[in-house]
């Protein structure tokens, strides 16, 4: 059993994450008046982009990429989906939060390979993106592992199931409306976009992607949409005991966050990071605070 | 004669020898420089686990100095002479063409003995005598290379010199106290010391270690030292040096002061000395980590992590649980890994462009120095951090024992400070190797094989002990054991500790299992053409040679917000000290003026003043 | 329109996938290009057909040249095309591409497209409107089908050609062949 | 009133004054540096564009100077507000003409565009480099002789179509 | 066994038979001090096992202590002597190469006298005939320091002469106000006597006879002369001055405090101006330029510590001042001699002209980085065990204030360091011009003695460690000092 899981649930995470990305085109299209591609659109991409003889730039920027996408792969097989939870046991969040450093790392080396200039602004960009949301998300994680005194993430599943969701529980509000604050930035959605803006930098990271790389590059696109979400359920909607309330809720967190994508225009880098490091940051550092305060 | 002696005899022959046979020949002096180094690893890892001390010399006013070894002493000796090994194998073709090598090689072997007479000394004198060795050789090498060498030399002895005082002053008073020097003697005794004396003994000797392990207010000397040094000594100034500095502290802290047995009485002083110093690693984690963004040279970038890393040390010793120290001590084995790793890959660039250290000049290396590339690569993910490298082991045990010490404000500032590792290590590694190849960088060979060679085992060490962390865990178990900390649970592929457990087998199986899939699933796409870089997306035109790249102010919309903050305000602050004390020394100087007839009335002057005192308060 | 047909997805899926995900990138110096965005937004929609504007030419499959193509532009318009991935399409809209249109006697644009990049489909029209875009592609699904558009094909075959008619006009090209011509040094 | 002085300081210069504030004026080659200095220090510093007219049948080539004073509206009271055409004729077969960048350094691109456009070519110039033009041609495009069918006849009309190509 | 007082009679027959000799050879002149000073330090260490049991009184003339003239040579005084002869024979092989023109004869003449009357003022145990020796001492060094003839030379020895003779004008008041209470002038006579008196009456001879002293033993506020003196006198005399003449007026300090007066009120007076002199003297040191007057600016710090070492009056502290005195004897008079060659290749005393003076003169250097790394105090070289020594002995006193006054010799370290450190990188790192040129074998052999000397002092202190321990018991305790004369 633990076998099936273990080869499955990325696959699952893959699908999810795929049928995600084809159904924002098509609610963005809806919400702009037109009827958008079918929801299948990204795999049709997919397969056309697979048939493609692009232009390598050499080893690395080969591997990065592969490595990007495996990482990627890697995380869901330590988040809880539902019940299914296949390597949750040999390292909990810190391990989470670490392994999500190998997805943008893998990209910026590939597309810095790629020795276009745009590329490197757009990883400069990703970067301070992750700069600007992870001050913010460091301090809602460590409210939460003091609050529930523990590092593996299924314990605060479990607890959350007794003492309900922690955005609700007393100390932890602060940090759960922390949370929703900066979940637009995590997702990469619109209002924080700058990464793969393609008027301003033709495209970001992606400007030298052709064939497969484009197919690995959205593949791995839509797994971090994933991750953004089931993290989010996790951690602050108690994580649902089977699979299918788990996915309805990240349905919810997922529509929340295209609507906020189909209205916002985009900010630039340094008016998101002023953003994110104002509001949010304080938030969580009052969060953290009063969990520290009020905690055991 | 015990392996002890044997190994300082040798390693302080070799200094002689390596000078006299430079005389001779170059080449013989090269082949012995590397048996010697060979040979000193050979010695010490022979004295595997061996505990015990053996005095060796009265002559010191017959207070007896001795050598120790225990399972610290044996793990800081192993690296010192592995990676002096290494150093000196990568020194061999870069200093190839430089004025007087053997005066170099010479006292890189002087450093490398004083470091291993430091680490071995069973008591606090044969440990001052060598420490003042090793500062004072490194001294000469750091000014090596003429030029701002010399200012950056003449800061670091001056620190160096204020360091030794204190110690000096520290190690004496133990000995008028207490009547003897031998460490194990005197954790028997300190324990019974008043608090006030233990403060002060911590905060005497924490003054000393501080300055050589650059603890934040303390650490101004670090940054140019580390740049100005000639790169293969300066990636063992800071690998191994400079963690001296550490070793110090875990020899004070829990032997000298014997904090582990009491260290959670609430009131004793040990645990609020403990607490300021980790407040202290944490604020030498944040700041010079994104002081080091700023940075456009690559060593300087590289020393600014140097101080950034030995936060991290300072915050696990600090921390007094047994996972804690663990994980510092470990943290100071990985970092001098890929520290001495990201220098000797500097190094190779700098030999082959001809010096060049700026980032915004370089780029594009990677297609001609792969091996370089990948030193650097696997040494920034082992400074980051990325799961199966040896970093993520130990900063895992560093946050681990933080969080469930409920100190997350100490766990945010390490948290934070590895994401500024990572903005600023990344521009490292794209400025050097990624992007376009400049024009004058077209023809340039790989770096020679015994360059390749350090960078190629430092890498594969990374990994090693980032997927089988146990292997080192063993010995660093016993340290923590010799401490008087309960032992951790420690097998092969991790740790198990009651609040979660890391298991670094199945986190590689599972990464190389996706990397196999989707390196499959690549495959079934349509085959890649390779394409040169001139070949690239510029809307359309031609790609501006030279001039299509993204280097300079890499980060600037994140500078120009945090930047008026990070200024170095310690350095100016000393700086206005030194200007402070020489204004004052030509004042005094101002008081011989050059005139007989003041001189003649001072001297009546003092009869005077002396009489008067006399006959007014008549104190005698 | 037979993209829900699921047999012929898997008798041959890439060249459904094909026709039915023309990412575009358009070359937008000719009077064309105000015809592009009323095709793609919500009025005549061209998402609904997979048809979705990139903006770099490695990404694309589809190449429009909106417009007349004068001299300077030839040689980013060549470059461009040479830049897309392999199995690549070009379409020109209007009628300039096709034999040089009013400016059939200006010494400063080219007349005949096709003798310097191989154009697989050509809407004419002194800019066709969005209808007759979609009409162009939906003949360039049925070329797709029947393999005919091979325009990337005959590029290759006959490269020597092509390039021998690029440099007739532009004189020397910076960048080296993307063929080895034969023949040649 | 600038008519009259112009009239006093010029003796062979016609001026016209058709419209109610253009003010046009003609002189022989030589005299134009003069009067473009002479109208420069009465404020008349905006040079707008040099244009150059091809009278093929009287072969001569005509080149105007399109001057304007912005800065005449902030002096109180000054009612005349005037562009000025400075019309001259040089020789078709070999014009040479001297620059007027030392006056007007705007000038520059505009005299290489008539340099390439229509092959008069400005002593003192700096860089007479083409500004516009892919290829050389042998009769610059814009002179009347210059006819663009048969160039582009013989040009275009040269290049062989791609031998597949033909076939749809 | 030989009778010592020919360690004075010896040198100073030899002095005024110089210029006999050198209307016999010319070239014999130069090799008399070598001889005279050979003969010395042969005696000296022969006296020493004698000596260790118990001092040897002298009476010159047979006249009984109280009334005749009597030497005094126990540990302390042997100590000294044999110092005095070990400096003064090196000096005088470097000097056979390094004085060449100029007055030659009356330099050795003089030199002889100098030395004498510094074994004379060690050996005596008679306050007038400490004064008479104390006389030749001074006005031989008056003459020596102007030996070059240059202007500077001649203005700082009439600037020192000046100085000397006010402060020996004190001494002699001080002494004759002494005879004037006590009617006698043998130390021991008066030391036995000094409880008789009251002591406020005491306290203006003491005051006296001590800045007498002082101004040749150069504590702070009487040695201005010292800067000018040293630095423009030739680099030899300035080893000898600074090696050996302001020793021996410390010690007739020490002798005068300690065994003559034996206040031990003062003492703490004298540790405070010790710091004041080490402070003062590493300041003004710091701001420097000129090599040479940093070496005696560096030379009042020293003397600064060595005093507040002798103040602070116990067994292990005394050992320690001794310690530290033996060795800024050897250190300062190696830094002196290297230093003096180096000036005389590069042509002028500024440190900025010693650049890359490693390349050309590396051996020379090389004496010169021992020396300074011996002054700082660097382990393996001889400075360290005499601040251990210091340190450890006034830490054991236990007193807050000693604890401070320690913590600023520690601070005085570090300057001290930083300009010498300065100059070793002068030397090293920056580049200079000039070409390659050893120093002649003389000066060779006598660096490379001292440097001998400095290492194995450093590496074993323990052999000079229990001469020591007993020559500041003889120091110390006045009992045993005044039972052995007036026995």
């Amino acid at each position: 059993m633990h076998i099936i899981e273990l080869i499955f649930s990325p696959l699952l995470a893959l699908l999810i994450g795929v049928f995600f990305l084809g159904l924002a085109r098509k609610v963005m299209a809806r919400i702009q008046w037109r009827y958008g591609p079918p929801v299948t659109q990204p795999l049709i991409d997919i397969i056309r982009l697979l048939s493609q003889k692009s232009a390598s730039h050499g080893v690395a920027f080969n591997i990065g990429l592969v490595m990007s996408l495996a990482g990627s792969l890697v995380i869901t097989l330590f988040l809880p989906f539902g019940k299914i939870a296949p390597m949750s046991n040999s390292g909990g969040m810190l391990v989470i939060l670490y392994l999500m450093l190998i997805g943008p790392l893998g990209m910026a080396i590939s597309s810095g390979e790629s020795a276009n200039p745009n590329a490197s602004i757009g990883i400069s960009r990703k970067l301070l993106l992750a700069m600007g949301y992870e001050l913010p998300f460091l301090l809602v994680v460590l409210a939460l592992m003091t609050a529930y005194n523990t590092t593996s993430i299924t314990e605060i599943v479990s607890l959350q199931r007794d003492t309900g969701w922690s955005m609700f529980t007393f100390p932890l509000v602060l940090s759960g409306i922390a949370y929703l604050l900066i979940l637009p930035a995590m997702l990469g959605v619109r209002p924080f976009e700058v990464v793969n803006a393609p008027q301003e930098i033709s495209s970001g990271p992606l400007v030298e992607y052709g064939g497969p790389y484009l197919a690995l590059a959205t593949l791995q696109h839509a797994l971090a949409f994933f991750i953004g979400i089931s993290l989010f359920v996790n951690l602050m909607w108690g994580g649902a005991a089977n699979p299918v309330i788990f996915f309805l809720k990240m349905l919810v967190v997922f529509f929340l966050g295209i609507f906020v994508n189909a209205v916002f225009p985009r900010l630039r880098i340094d008016q998101a990071i002023r953003y994110l490091w104002r509001w949010p940051s304080l938030i969580a550092f009052a969060g953290l605070i009063l969990v520290c305060v009020t905690g055991s | 004669m015990t392996g002890m002696e044997i190994l300082l005899l040798v390693a302080f022959g070799g200094v002689m020898l390596t000078y006299i046979l430079g005389r001779i020949s170059s080449s013989l002096r090269n082949t012995f420089a590397v048996v010697l180094s060979l040979v000193l690893v050979v010695i010490i890892a022979l004295m595997y686990d061996k505990t015990g001390e053996t005095i060796f010399y009265r002559g010191f006013f017959g207070i007896p100095m001795s050598f120790r070894i225990d399972a610290l002493s044996w793990l800081f000796a192993m690296a010192t002479s592995v990676l002096g090994c290494l150093s000196v194998i990568f020194s061999l073709s870069y200093m190839s063409d430089r004025k007087n090598i053997s005066f170099y090689y010479s006292m890189l072997f002087l450093v490398n003995a004083g470091m291993l007479g430091v680490v071995f000394s069973g008591d606090l004198l044969s440990f001052f005598i060598f420490w003042e060795i090793m500062s004072w050789s490194t001294f000469l090498l750091i000014s090596f290379n003429r030029g701002p060498a010399v200012a950056a030399g003449l800061k670091y002895i001056i620190m160096s010199i204020i360091g030794s005082m204190a110690m000096l002053a520290g190690t004496i008073s133990l000995y008028t106290n207490y009547g003897t020097l031998n460490i194990a003697d005197l954790s028997h005794l300190t324990v019974s010391a008043s608090p006030g004396y233990q403060l002060f003994l911590l905060i005497i000797f924490g003054v000393a270690f501080g300055i050589k392990n650059a603890v934040m207010p303390l650490h101004t000397w670090l940054p140019d030292a580390y740049t100005e040094a000639p790169s293969p000594f300066s990636a063992v100034l800071s690998g191994m040096l400079t963690r001296m500095g550490i070793y110090g502290f875990l020899l004070i802290i829990y032997v000298v002061v014997g904090a582990a047995r009491f260290l959670h009485a609430a009131d004793s002083t040990v645990s609020s000395f403990n607490y300021v110093l980790a407040w202290l690693g944490a604020i030498t984690i944040v700041i010079p980590t994104f002081i080091a963004m700023l940075q456009n040279d690559a060593k300087r970038l590289l020393a600014w992590h140097g101080i950034g890393q030995g936060g991290y040390m300072i915050l696990g010793i600090a921390f007094g649980t047994n996972m804690g120290v663990a994980g510092g001590i470990f943290h100071t084995l990985n970092h001098a890994i890929y520290i001495v790793l990201l220098f000797m890959s500097v190094a190779a660039i700098q030999y082959r462009t001809g010096g060049v250290r700026d980032l915004n000049s370089l780029g594009g290396l990677i297609k001609k120095m792969p091996v370089a590339f990948i030193g650097a690569l696997l040494g920034i993910c082992g400074l980051i951090g990325v799961p199966l490298t040896n970093g993520f082991v130990s900063k895992w045990m560093i946050y681990k024992t933080l969080i469930s010490g409920r100190a997350p404000f100490l766990a945010f500032a390490a948290l934070i400070g590895s994401w500024g590792t990572i903005l600023s290590v990344y521009k490292f590694l794209h400025n050097i190797f990624l992007g376009q190849l400049p024009e004058k960088y077209r023809d340039i060979k790989q770096s020679p094989f015994n360059m390749k060679l350090p960078i190629i085992v430092l890498s594969s060490t990374i990994l090693l002990f980032g997927i089988l962390p146990g292997l080192p865990l063993r010995v660093i178990n016993k340290i923590v054991v010799s401490f008087g900390f309960d032992s951790l649970n420690i097998s092969l592929w991790g740790i198990v500790s009651e609040s979660g457990m890391l298991n670094t087998i199945n986190l590689f199986a599972a990464i190389l299992a996706g990397l196999i899939a989707v390196w499959l699933f690549f495959r079934i796409g349509a085959r890649t053409i390779p394409v040169k870089q001139d070949d690239n997306y510029a809307a359309g035109a031609a790609v501006p040679r030279d001039r299509y790249s993204y280097t300079a102010k890499y980060y600037d919309p994140l500078f120009r917000m945090i930047s008026p903050y990070l200024k170095d305000i310690f350095n100016t602050f000393y700086m206005k000290i030194a200007d402070l004390t020489g204004y004052l020394s030509n004042g005094i100087r101002k008081i011989y003026t050059g005139y007989v007839g003041n001189y003649v009335m001072y001297i009546v002057l003092f009869i005077s003043l002396m009489i008067f005192v006399q006959m007014k308060w008549s104190p005698w | 329109m037979d993209r829900n047909q699921l047999k012929k997805w898997f008798q041959n899926p890439v060249k459904m996938a094909h026709k039915y995900s023309l990412h575009v990138v358009y070359f937008c110096t000719g009077c064309g290009i105000i015809e592009i965005p009323p095709s793609i937004t919500a009025r005549w929609d061209a998402e609904r057909f997979g048809i979705i504007p990139v903006a770099t030419p490695r990404q694309a499959s589809l190449f429009i040249i909106a417009g007349y193509v004068s001299l300077k532009t030839l040689r980013s318009i060549i470059r461009t095309y040479e830049q897309m991935p392999e199995p690549k399409f070009t379409v020109s809209l209007g009628s300039c591409p096709i034999n040089g249109g009013m400016y059939y006697d200006s010494y400063n644009t080219i007349k005949h497209l096709e003798k310097y990049i191989p154009v697989d489909g050509m809407i004419a029209g002194c800019m066709p409107r969005p209808e007759a875009i979609f009409v162009g592609v939906t003949h360039l699904w049925t070329l797709i089908d029947k393999d005919m558009a091979d325009g990337y094909k005959r590029y290759r075959s006959n490269y020597s050609a092509y390039r021998a008619n690029q440099e007739k006009i532009l004189g020397k090209l910076e960048w080296p062949p993307l063929f080895p011509i034969h023949g040649e040094e | 009133m600038l008519k009259q002085e112009l009239e006093t300081t010029f003796d062979n210069i016609t001026i016209r004054m058709e419209k109610k504030n253009q003010l046009e004026l003609s002189i022989t080659k030589d005299g134009i540096m003069s009067v473009l200095s002479f109208l420069k220090n009465k404020g008349y510093d905006h040079l707008h564009v040099i244009s150059c007219v091809d009278w093929i049948d009287d072969k001569q080539l005509e080149l105007v100077y399109i001057l304007s004073a912005y800065m005449k509206q902030d002096v109180p009271g000054e009612t005349e507000q005037l562009n000025i055409l400075l019309k001259t004729r040089i020789g078709r077969d070999d014009p040479k003409y001297i620059t007027s960048i030392a006056l007007f350094p705007a000038a520059e691109p505009y005299e290489r565009e008539i340099h390439e456009m229509f092959g008069v070519d400005f002593l003192g110039h700096p860089r007479l480099t083409p500004l516009l033009l892919e290829r050389d041609y042998d009769i610059p495009p814009f002179r009347k002789d210059f006819d663009t069918k048969q160039y582009v006849d013989d040009v275009f009309g040269s290049v062989p179509s791609v031998e597949g190509e033909d076939k749809n | 066994m030989v009778n010592p007082v020919l360690l004075i009679a010896v040198p100073l027959g030899l002095a005024f038979m110089v210029p006999l000799i050198d209307s016999a050879s010319r070239k014999l002149t130069r090799f008399v001090p070598v001889a005279a000073l050979m003969f010395n330090l042969i005696l000296c260490i022969r006296l020493i096992p004698a000596v260790l049991e118990n001092p040897i009184v002298i009476n010159l003339g047979g006249f009984t202590p109280p009334f005749g003239i009597n030497l005094f040579v126990g540990p302390l005084g042997l100590l000294f002597a044999g110092l005095i002869s070990l400096a003064g024979l090196v000096v005088s092989i470097y000097s056979l190469s390094y004085i060449k023109n100029g007055p030659v004869v009356k330099y050795h003449m003089l030199y002889m006298l100098l030395l004498t009357g510094a074994t004379g003022v060690v050996l005596t145990g008679d306050l007038f005939n400490l004064f008479v020796f104390f006389e030749i001492l001074c006005i031989s060094s008056y003459a020596l320091v102007a030996y070059h003839g240059d202007r500077a030379g001649i203005e700082s020895s009439i600037k020192y002469l000046i100085q000397g003779t006010v402060g020996s004008g004190l001494l002699l008041i001080g002494i004759g106000f002494i005879y004037g209470i006590f009617g006698t002038l043998n130390m021991a006579d008066i030391a036995m006597k000094i409880a008789t008196v009251e002591q406020s009456t005491l306290f203006v001879p003491m005051i006296l006879m001590v800045a007498g002293l002082g101004v040749e033993s150069a504590i702070f506020p009487l040695n201005a002369w010292l800067p000018d003196a040293h630095s423009s006198a030739p680099s030899s005399i300035s080893a000898i001055l600074s090696g050996i003449a302001i020793e021996v007026g410390l010690y007739a300090v020490a002798r005068i405090v300690f065994t003559v007066f034996g206040i031990s009120d003062i003492y703490l007076f004298f540790a405070f101006l010790g710091i004041l002199t080490l402070l003062i003297g590493e300041m003004c040191a710091f701001a420097q330029s000129n090599i040479k007057r940093m070496l005696a600016y560096s030379s009042i710090g020293q003397i600064g510590l060595i005093l507040f070492a002798l103040a602070l009056a116990t067994n292990n502290t005394v050992t320690g001042g001794l310690f530290q005195l033996v060795n800024h004897t050897i250190s300062k008079g190696l830094l002196f001699l290297s230093a003096g060659y180096m000036i005389y290749r590069s042509g002028s005393m500024e440190i900025s002209s010693l650049n890359g003076m490693g390349k050309r003169m590396p051996l020379t250097s090389l004496a010169f980085t021992v020396g300074a790394f011996s002054l700082v105090g660097l382990p393996p070289f001889a400075g360290f065990p005499g601040k251990f020594l210091i340190v450890s002995g006034a830490l054991l006193k236990g007193q807050m204030v000693i604890n401070i006054l320690v913590g600023l010799v520690l601070l005085s370290t570090v300057i001290e360091g930083t300009y010498f450190f300065r100059v070793i990188q002068a030397l090293y790192f920056k580049d200079g011009n000039g070409e390659r040129k050893r120093a002649p074998a003389t000066a060779v052999t006598a660096m490379i003695t001292l440097m001998i000397l400095i290492v194995a002092l450093g590496v074993y202190p323990k052999f000079l460690a229990d001469f020591l321990s007993s020559a500041s018991s003889d120091l110390l305790d006045k009992m045993s000092y005044v039972g052995s004369v007036l026995k």
